[in-house]
């Protein structure tokens, strides 16, 4: 049984999420000058080094630049402690509150103080919950509101003032929900439900070898994948992808042991298939191991980091033995490393996949004539994309060939709810598309 | 006075929607002139992102028309109750046509019928219900707040359809329906912060021969005082319900076929070169497909529906 | 404003909608003699007669006759008192109950009645409350149940043993609920949100002229839009069908003024496009006015009636005088009545639509092209179809044409809900299917 | 002993998932012999709508294959708590694969993680915690019900993945989780008919560098007391959601294309010998096309996450 651990520390390399209530954003601690911007407000970093993940920090005015879209204020960390952390609501103590809104008139004029005042308390580095409590004092109607349409108020101007950030250590789960928020494209539109539904339908542990071909989703999947097959276990991941270099931000994100890394084989499709057809002698021709593809082009993260340290997680030979002989005649310097991958993920297709995970932009029926038969019988395979009518053609093909059985094509609703006391309901919101599941077993 | 019946012609005084496209429509008045904020009469001009139109112009058009802009062109067409929820001044938080259709098809309200109404809000429902009545019944409706219901008046006579429609300013958690009311309602709506209090009122303001309830409430927990509420008075066939509408945005997705055979073949000159045509002249297929917005409506509000049985004594 | 008004009675010839707790059926009350199945009870109805819609009566057994499932049981019924209704768990006064199931084992004998017991306490004529209060006074479990539990074995029991049915009035709500729960085919999948949005969004009402093409909805379609349209309003509605005969059950249900049922004009698609085109001389030609369709074959009413008194709805002439001089030539006996509503429907669309919905089992194109331009301009179409692609198709081709704007496709979700203290969630099982809407505005 | 790890042919006592079609499959035990109700040892012979299947001969048989039964055939899988999850025998209602999968996903299970699941019930969600926790992690199930988890404890060991888990019989509501657990699990998750009550036991089992918590409820008004509690003991990130899976059933659809084009020529013989064989030689289109199943779940529970954050003080 696991003992007491004691929580980790934030290190210069890392990346972290940054956290400013509902707001979660995906960073590089690059160095001590690395700075993170977070809408007006930019952070300096340095004072999150050997602090544990999971702090508090308070935002503290240092100095505001001019910017394009009005002042860009500058500002240092200072740890905080939790119980600095109350709820403005019961710091402002408000209790009288209208019964209905009937009374109110919204003639623009509520508020009597300047924004030029705001910016005035701001920049004197007030407390958002200093700030909040001189808006409530200065607005004409806010003790007319009813409770609800108060606190409506309060949790708006609070998400404007709010003056903490927390700093945690990135997971699945924080950056697909970051990822998401900001562009569901960067995943190709897989939301939590189905991310979460791919890692099991795919049956990925610590046990086993599983097969992934993705067009892109900033590492996610194969992250999820690595992520479940485990450290310190024996499970492997060969990583397909269309591109030169693969989408792996979320792999380095999660700082994963070195030899779980390794456990991750990443190759261009073209190449390890021409390699697994026609063996050695192929790599001597093709030295760009690419067949170019578009998602290369449309890089989507805007801090991408995806080549800043290949070495973390390119992986070593594992079976250096093996690779030895078969690379005797490389020459001195070594085969490049592609090829290395390519010839361990090559034994990896000839011993077979416990399962199969297909997420292409591509058109899937060719790239499933190539991987299924390398998929050992009675294993699950996954095919997602957001186009239902190739996967309903998808699902015929299949079940014509009588290569799978229990077929099914799924989709998912996914309603979040608020639960606060007597204003219980679905949120007024919800995303529109999960995404197609299909879904098997492949026979003997 | 657009809203009365169907009509070919866009007349002085009517509203006229402006079609601009899926996302951007405006609702006007085909009215030559208006006075500006000073005080002064001045030609009606009216701004689109298409440029502006002289309001005058459109009198005397055939609704359905291509009318220009300065810088484009829109349609004009005759409001309907589902154009108008779309482009109606917001007083309040509105009902759409999704909840809307099942509130009238649940309430049974067809012409002739009598129906309660409160509050009247922006007055988004009650075009439906009066077009759902009229021309031989008549809707009641009720707002506590004055500058709304006088609005709402206004609005009802402007659309010709004031015949068919009583606005009260009446606080009916407190006063109830007035009772001149009792007993005369087919159907009694209901969109109050605390349904409850008014169920008694529209029990006593249902016929004796029985009648239909609704209440829309965004929260659980007002629909569950309600229904408390409901059962005691004896109202059965009780229902809670939500209607959420998904747009399908209709579009044509290319995908890439690529071609993995090729490999299989020795990477000769001649079969490097086929290969790199097969890249090039990439094989594509297309998909005429549907997908919802990436954020759709996800709640609305509960509605819970309720029958009064007939002939319950109303004590 | 409408005086306090007396509620109706249940005549002979009248449809009746049979309630027995939430489950409902509609039956035609045609003779004294008539009876009605509701399972394995046979209720005689002649006691019905007179008496006022939302009556309850209490089902008398009077006979037990051996069926081919299991004995068939004969009622009589008689008019019973609200207070007779009381609740069964206040009749049997259960208090006490359990914490929660830990201590229930299932081991099949928590019953110590027999079925024998119970069929012989049955035909005793007890009521459901005796026989329920029995059940529980036999039950080894019951008490140690949770008050939830003990609910849920109550509402089981009391649905089996049951003995009250009320009598209602059709309406277009309680005649789609029957039919939808029967067989959703009955109504080609129009599920109740799906209707409420065809009559919103076709805009039907007391005036103007409305046009409908459907392939057989045992006439809910227009029924609903006739029902919208009013008694003693001017709006008319012309309801196209492709069979010999149009599915009028629901219509006739109804039991509406005969002014208003002459409002309907009910026509053969291809005879009346072929008047429409070619003017009378068409006519000579083709006397039968019809070209036979499936949905004829396969009427999917058990008790269907829709040819059953074609005299009450078969629509007669509303301007007799033109009626007269157009069909002038047709000799003594007059032109027969599908010929005079072929003129009726012509004429109307000679002057033009204020709407049109379509429902067809066909595919809509064509239809389209011949229905869409009798449609005045600025005014709404809606098209229903239980197929996504085909009105994805149908939306590129009107979007195509220019000939219609504002077009969605649009579907529904439909979430009931559980409303009960502590016990509330949505229903566990929902209908997966609405159908698909599309709808727009003609322009000029 | 088919849960530990990917294998390849069928070994005796193994689970083995005996696939006749989407809606038919059955979990059986591949031994050659059983016990039957006089205590006689028999053949193992399993009936199934196809006929019966001597299992004897599966032994040995590799994973995937076709096996015949004696008026048809069936393939053979190795279980997976997929397939597990529809094939179980219910000792009470059990948790499904969307909803399991969330709570996986959000209590960020993964090789090496300990968890606490309270109750056990049937044992479906523990097959997928175990799926995701080892070979290095630990789950720790708690029951009321005796005899429950008893069982459980003997499926998982036939299961080959009785290394990974310990079975309570314990109330865990009034008892808490034993204090040799406090301070030890990564993640809690709760399936209780008063979550509430076991809330303060969740925080204190939780590790002191934080963890996630997960409650599953059918009914709103658990998941608002438990959300009470988690907001009272300092949880955070608390999120309450549904996921109701659909099933798109594909199939082809063919639709008639009638011609109303031949109605506007006059019927001559010729063209009415036309007409008629336009009827009949009827133009069809074909749609390959997916829809839900009439009936769909509406409601399996409200899933509600917190985030217990590092170093909150536990008295």
């Amino acid at each position: 049984m696991a003992t007491e651990e004691s929580t980790p520390r934030i290190q210069l390399g890392d990346y972290i999420v940054i956290q400013r209530q509902k707001y979660t954003k995906l960073q590089k601690f690059g160095s001590l000058d690395t700075t993170a911007t977070l809408g007006k407000e930019t952070l300096e970093l340095k004072s999150l080094l050997d602090q544990p993940y999971g702090s508090t920090f308070k935002m503290c005015v240092k100095e505001t630049k001019p910017g394009k879209r009005g002042a860009q204020r500058q500002h240092t960390l200072e740890l905080c402690s939790e119980t600095e952390l109350r709820s403005t609501r019961e710091v402002l103590g408000i209790s009288s509150s209208g019964a209905d809104n009937r009374d109110i008139r919204d003639d623009g004029e509520a508020q009597t103080l300047k924004p030029e005042d705001i910016a005035q308390l701001r920049e004197e580095g007030n407390d958002s919950s200093k700030i909040i409590e001189k808006l409530v004092e200065n607005s004409k109607t806010f003790h007319n509101r009813t409770e609800y349409s108060q606190e409506k108020y309060l949790l708006k101007k609070e998400k404007k003032y709010f003056e903490f950030v927390q700093i945690r250590q990135p997971t699945i789960r924080l950056m697909l929900d970051i990822f998401y928020r900001q562009d569901s494209e960067k995943v190709m539109g897989i939301r939590v439900d189905t991310l979460s539904q791919i890692i099991s339908y795919s049956g990925v542990c610590g046990f086993g070898s599983y097969l992934l071909y993705e067009s892109g989703t900033n590492g996610i999947l194969p992250a999820a994948m690595l992520n479940s097959i485990g450290a310190g276990t024996e499970g492997t991941l060969v990583h397909m992808h269309p591109g030169n270099v693969p989408q792996k931000q979320s792999l380095l994100a999660l700082k994963l042991p070195l030899e779980q890394q390794q456990r991750c084989v990443s190759v261009n499709l073209y190449s390890v298939l021409r390699v697994f057809y026609q063996g050695e002698e192929a790599k001597t021709i093709d030295l760009p191991p690419v067949e170019p593809s578009e998602e290369q082009a449309q890089e989507l993260l805007t801090d991408t980091l995806a080549e800043e340290q290949p070495e973390a997680i390119e992986p070593i030979t594992k079976k250096p033995k093996l690779e030895e002989v078969k690379s005797g005649r490389e020459g001195a310097k070594g085969p490049p490393r592609w090829h290395l991958e390519n010839k361990r993920a090559t034994a990896l297709m000839n011993a077979g996949f416990d399962s199969l995970v297909l997420a292409p932009k591509e058109h899937p029926t060719s790239i499933l004539q190539a991987l299924l038969p390398l998929v050992k019988p009675s294993r699950p395979i996954v095919v997602f994309s957001t186009c239902r009518e190739l996967l309903q053609e998808t699902f015929m093909e299949l079940k014509t060939s009588g290569k799978v059985t229990g077929l099914h094509l799924t989709s998912n609703w996914l309603r979040t709810y608020q639960i606060l006391p007597n204003r219980t309901h679905p949120e007024v919101n919800m995303s529109g598309n999960s995404g197609y599941l299909l879904t098997g077993y492949t026979l003997r | 006075m657009s809203f009365l019946k169907p009509k070919t012609h866009i007349e002085k005084g009517d509203v006229v929607i402006l079609y601009l496209s899926v996302s951007s429509m405006h609702a006007i008045e085909a009215v030559p002139e208006i006075v500006n904020k000073k005080g002064e009469t001045i030609p009606h001009i009216f701004q689109t992102n298409y440029g502006s139109l002289k309001v005058e112009n459109i009198i005397g058009v055939e609704y359905g028309s291509r009318v220009e802009l300065s810088k484009g062109w829109a349609n004009v067409l005759q409001p309907t109750p589902e154009l108008w929820t779309q482009t109606l001044p917001h007083r309040t938080q509105i009902i759409y046509t999704p909840d809307i259709s099942m509130i009238i098809h649940q309430l049974e309200v067809r012409p002739g019928a009598v129906v309660i109404e409160s509050g009247t809000g922006s007055g988004s429902l009650s075009h439906y219900f009066l077009r759902a009545l009229k021309p031989t019944g008549h809707l009641h409706t009720f707002d506590f707040h004055e500058a709304r219901a006088d609005q709402a008046r206004d609005e009802f006579r402007r659309h010709g359809i004031a015949d068919f429609v009583t606005v009260y300013h009446r606080d009916v958690c407190n006063l109830g329906f007035s009772g001149e009311l009792d007993g005369k309602a087919d159907a009694v709506f209901l969109d109050l912060p605390s349904p409850d209090l008014a169920v008694p009122h529209a029990f006593k303001a249902l016929k004796l021969s029985g009648g239909r309830f609704c209440s829309f409430s965004p929260c659980i927990e007002q629909s569950q005082r309600c229904i408390q509420e409901l059962t005691k008075l004896g109202f059965n066939e009780i229902v809670s319900l939500e209607v959420l509408q998904q747009e399908n945005v209709v579009k044509t997705r290319t995908l890439p076929v690529i071609d993995l055979e090729f490999l299989k073949l020795p990477k000769t000159e001649e079969t490097a070169a086929a290969a790199e045509e097969t890249k090039t002249s990439k094989e594509v297929k297309k998909y005429l497909t549907s997908s919802n917005p990436q954020t759709l409506p996800g709640h609305t509000g509960f509605l819970t529906f309720a029958t009064l049985p007939p002939n319950i004594p109303k004590a």
